[in-house]
């Protein structure tokens, strides 16, 4: 078991931090085999790569190999962009090459059906018997910012302390897409295929040892080995967090029941018990995984603490307020000493308008913004509020001032906050039209420079809190 | 726990051509388990129904005991609260009769005489085998609850005490477990003994596919519970293994 | 009755469609006296329009009157833009003018405790003996685009279906400023204030009758009268689609309850029930108002119709078919037919793969979008589908091809398409980035033109599908 | 509707300076309304409630009385089927001794004898006035599905036909109202019925602020309902008001 653990670990290092890579069906096109290699080196991965590819000299300034047998180093891992048919020889001489682990991202085994799935077995065996390891076959690659792996443009060269397995391409690619734009940093993310050889359980097993991540983002459809996962999921959640998004909810129904048990407990009920059991995250939709890991990785829970709202819409603070409920989120009860302040400031009065505050835009921009700066660092220091969720409705702002410099200032204005015993929460409403989304992608990413998470509403910033806040009345673990 | 008795019982239900344990058999099976059923006896005619249920102690349940009928109220094949010798031998015959019209394969059909438990919270006590994950537990309230509601709450094996408590508070009827109305709270340390109990069985015993306790009478702190029906289901094997099971034996 | 049914009538006839309208308040400045009267003259209201501000000779181009008393002709509406204190003065001279019905922006009266409920109800006698009516006080306005009425920038000119009645200020800029980049088009949307004469039933009366309104969304906190309410409510819905966003749930609590049933039946259960018996949809969040709206609008039900769907991303198509469960759809299982023809089209691979249609970024591109169009008159035709859901992943086919160029092919590929039967629902994910988000809202805009409704995520468009689809299911009317 | 003496009972209760009606006088008010209620009558002493049990017919149920107790069973005020004279003598004197230590500050207390009624099941109709909209009315199962679940359907009055059929349906629990468990179907005509006389009697009465009725017993299609507990809240007035009612009578 040791030694399997420690092979797991080795395949699994090499697969995100490879010392050399050999890119088999490397080109200088633009198809995919050009286009890995072209991320790798754009990405400012330092280790050796060697392109392979028997019709070509040299690939993107790099000499090319006819086979992985012609190179005379060791190779760490290989990633295969052949077609189907070849992938088993190809497989064939990695293993004998000594290499660590091969991802494969061809399409085309048991997904297909015919011959696909003993071409699978066949390879599995024949990369067991030389100690090598499989991703995939069927999957988009490998992110992982700290040593240059990427799967696609525009992906953020920031690690953070998540990573993400999916057993699906497209939200594996989503994640590298939207995740950095909303503020989400990964340190890995893996694309895992069919899952021939390495499955669910070797990614929990291996990321609940790893150091850089603390939370475990994961969309599954299914597993082969239900009880290795049970293992490796209780083993990760006890020591991360662990987030997951189960899709393909409809019964297998492949057997027949003959008790009450067998009709209650369908199979997506007995997946939600998993999660339960093993104190697993689990959410429905992709927004939803993207909301939790955002709270998870920005917001730190704050014991007994509570929750204080402030921002411009009297209407959108009267909803705020019923969702509190909803999400079972308490609103703090200012302190006396916060009240008069908050009195004096001109923006409660007499007592009124304490929590949620209803901070009109003219309001919101008196003073440059520090008025609203003033309000935050009463609501920072008073003891009763763990969480400040606040809210700006960028397009009523735009009425009244130049959005863009009256926004930075507000921003600006939080820098001086005390956050060790407060969370801020940023809420940023807008209108969809692309001038003030601009304006809006602009003051995120000041948000995030100060850490601090933002959303598209009120609700989600909510939701997001009560993740956090809620998490230990959660049972599991 | 007995596990030569429980194989012996899996054997008869096999040579039945059979992988439903019929109701007698399942709760004996428990028994063996260590956990506490109702007396029962079983009676071919109704001077052997009568002289059992002296035996037992009046009231009793009659029940249709057959390979045949697995389900017993379907057939008009259960009767409850009879107090004496001839509401006794009268059920008898009404159950006989009953079967008869409602399966017609069969002339062997026997009636089970059981102690009659005294009511209480109904609980019901499953397990399934998930095709994926394996043994899974489901606990919930009895009746409405399990059958209009669906308030159950399962986990996957092996449990934790902790898993078990857990599955206790989620239900949304849990509060009928604490002092609730008048009612003292229920004998919870007993329940969660139970479902031990059953986890053992199934860890033990791969060739149980399903099981349904449906009632147990879960009475107040200190007085225990009773498993009044249960049902367990084997897997399906050849008939040919089956052969092989007898011809061991 | 039916005399205060006219004469309501008339007043919100001239509420909405004045002939003419005196400005109170009005200014050569930017603050909103001269910005109600900017915008009119901006959004070719073509009545008269009267400023008033004793300290003015010419407002905007326009003779300024010292008083409403000095206008030589008749007054339809007044908009009241002064402090609280002279507003009763100013009421009791429009009354005295003959105005049939007076918007009052300032706010400072009941909602601030003090003298300000008298005041009030001075101003409601005054009215009264006058037969004027009043809409506010506390509140910004009132759009109509048929008219020219507006109340802040960048409003649609475009009238559609839709009327919307707001307690929040707020919430009817939201409905304004959100609603058309949403594809959403209103004739009317009011801010109707502290209701201290026209109330929630008088507004559902009016728009119950009126001829341009099809569906009613409505923002409600509180309402003074319930029983005069509950009637209108019934009349309106009876008559057009109600969509109620009700804030404030937080029980009043001011009545003590001895029995059971009033332990049960909380304040917020009880307008639950009210929208239930009435047949009124129930939301609880903008976002909800806004999806359902759009819905609403564009999407017509088809009787025993069911879903298609079809876009780029494996694991997005699974959650989408989950997704459908939980919003009581149900996917078509399309005919013989159209599984060949999808077959021969190399989209279903041998039946597999025919709904939802799992189609790569590559495939929704190939032939300039034609293999799309194709896909999606096959869907049309079949009669087992009622509504078909598009979804594009934007930047997995920016890594393709030119994403502007082949989205605007793809969606002109629609033009085609026989809609009687029909519904097409799209929606376009996207990561946020600025320069993704302007080739969403061009894309957007395109549908739009072909009374396409476009959402952001998968499960917005199936929940919108649902509220039509599933809308005989529910009870009331 | 038997309106003077409906009130009649609502003066006699102003007269007694509360505004809670006990049970024994709102069910008579619903049997003004035309309900349909178990027999019930008052005793003031042992002697007198077993004469009334005999002519009501035993089995019987004993029930304290008074102004001064609201919460009958914290007062340990009710005791159920009760067979015999023996039985009803003993009860008798156990539930004023109760009574007594219950609420020290009324010495005259009296027991409500009443007809056992058969059980069956368990439905709540309420009615409370909402602050804005008027009277409410809830209906839901009795027992765990109102208490535990909170399981009703509200409805704003005045109700046409298809609301009440839609408050019948819209709950979890419907299904009991159904065929189910070989339990037959219910009388939901009865039912619909009872909850338009309800209504009539909220809208004819202004003062009548809240009802329970819990439990209404609902019997099988053609079989009706009973209602057998009911407790009517009237509006706080001042005393000058009430005054002002006693004298004009």
């Amino acid at each position: 078991m040791e030694n399997t653990l420690t092979l797991l670990q080795e395949s699994l290092d090499a697969a995100f931090k490879p010392k050399s890579i050999a890119i088999i069906g490397a080109s200088n096109g633009a198809r995919l085999g050009g286009t890995e290699m072209r991320l790798l080196l754009e990405s400012g991965y330092d280790g050796q790569i060697y392109p392979v590819n028997p019709k070509e000299e040299i690939i993107q300034g790099h000499k090319s190999y006819a086979s992985i047998r012609d190179i005379p180093h060791e190779v760490d891992r290989a990633s295969v962009i052949v077609p189907a048919k070849v992938v088993p020889q190809v497989i064939k001489e990695c293993a004998e090459k000594g290499v660590k682990v091969v991802q494969i991202y061809s399409a085309g085994f048991s997904e297909m059906g015919g011959d696909g799935e003993r071409l699978e077995q066949e390879m599995v065996t024949t990369a067991r018997e030389h100690n090598m390891r499989i991703i995939g076959p069927n999957c988009i690659g490998t992110y992982c910012p700290s040593s240059g792996l990427n799967f696609t443009k525009g992906a953020s060269t920031i690690s953070g302390n998540i990573a993400f397995v999916s057993q699906s391409g497209g939200i594996a690619f989503d994640m590298v897409s939207r995740g950095h734009i909303t503020g989400i940093h990964f340190n890995k993310i893996i694309s895992v295929g069919n899952c021939i050889d390495l499955d669910h359980a070797d990614y929990l097993e291996y990321l609940a040892d790893d150091e850089e991540t603390e939370i475990i983002g994961f969309y599954i459809e299914s597993v082969k080995n239900g009880k290795r996962f049970i293992d490796a999921l209780k083993k990760a959640a006890s020591k991360k967090k662990v987030v997951i998004l189960k899709g393909g909810r409809t019964a297998t129904g492949s057997q027949s029941v003959a008790s009450h048990t067998g009709n209650v407990a369908g199979d997506y009920q007995v997946w939600e018990a998993l999660f339960d059991q093993t104190g697993a995250i689990s959410v429905k939709s992709i927004d939803k995984m993207l909301t939790v890991l955002l709270s998870l990785q920005k917001i730190s829970p704050i014991e007994s603490g509570k929750v204080a709202i402030v921002g411009n819409g009297g209407g959108a603070t009267v909803l705020a307020t019923d969702y509190c409920e909803e999400v079972n989120l308490e609103l703090a009860e200012l302190s006396n000493l916060s009240a008069t302040s908050l009195d004096q400031l001109g923006v409660a009065d007499g007592g009124r308008n304490t929590n949620p505050i209803d901070m009109p835009a003219n309001q919101l921009a008196a003073e440059e913004g520090r008025l609203f700066g003033s309000v935050m660092k009463i609501l920072a220091e008073d003891s009763e509020v763990g969480y400040i969720l606040f809210h700006f409705n960028l397009v009523p702002i735009m009425n009244y001032m130049d959005l863009e410099s009256i926004v930075q200032k507000m921003i600006t204005e939080l820098e001086s906050i005390d956050r060790t015993k407060t969370n801020l929460v940023a809420v940023l409403r807008y209108n969809g039209e692309p001038e003030v989304e601009k304006i809006r992608y602009k003051a995120m990413k000041l948000l995030e420079s100060q850490e601090i998470p933002t959303f598209k509403a009120i609700e989600e910033g909510l939701a997001g809190i009560s993740v956090i806040a809620n998490q230990s009345l959660k049972g599991g673990r | 726990m007995n596990k030569e008795k429980i194989q012996e019982i899996f054997r008869v239900v096999r040579a039945n051509n059979s992988n439903v344990i019929p109701e007698v058999f399942s709760k004996q099976i428990f028994e063996y388990a260590g956990v506490n059923i109702p007396k029962q006896e079983i009676s071919s005619t109704e001077d052997e129904a009568v002289y059992l249920a002296k035996k037992i102690g009046f009231p009793v349940v009659l029940k249709i005991h057959s390979f045949q009928i697995v389900h017993k109220s379907d057939a008009k094949g259960v009767l409850v609260g009879l107090k004496s010798s001839d509401e006794v031998r009268e059920g008898f015959r009404e159950i006989i009769q009953n079967a008869a019209i409602y399966n017609k394969t069969s002339d062997k059909f026997q009636v089970t005489v059981q102690e009659m438990a005294e009511p209480a919270t109904e609980i019901i006590i499953g397990m399934k085998r998930d095709e994926i994950f394996g043994p899974v537990i489901l606990f919930g309230l009895g009746g409405v609850w399990v059958e209009v509601l669906k308030d159950v709450s399962l986990r996957v094996l092996p449990l934790t005490e902790r898993d078990v408590e857990l599955m206790f508070t989620e239900i949304k009827g849990t509060s009928l477990l604490e002092k609730f109305r008048g009612n003292e709270a229920r004998d919870l340390a007993s329940l969660k003994n139970l479902i031990f109990q059953l986890q053992n069985l199934v860890l033990e015993f791969p060739e149980i596919n399903e099981i349904d306790l449906n009632p147990v009478f879960l009475y107040e702190k200190g007085h225990g519970n009773i498993v009044v029906d249960a049902r367990i289901v084997l897997n399906t094997v050849s008939s040919l293994y089956i052969e092989e099971v007898i011809s061991i034996e």
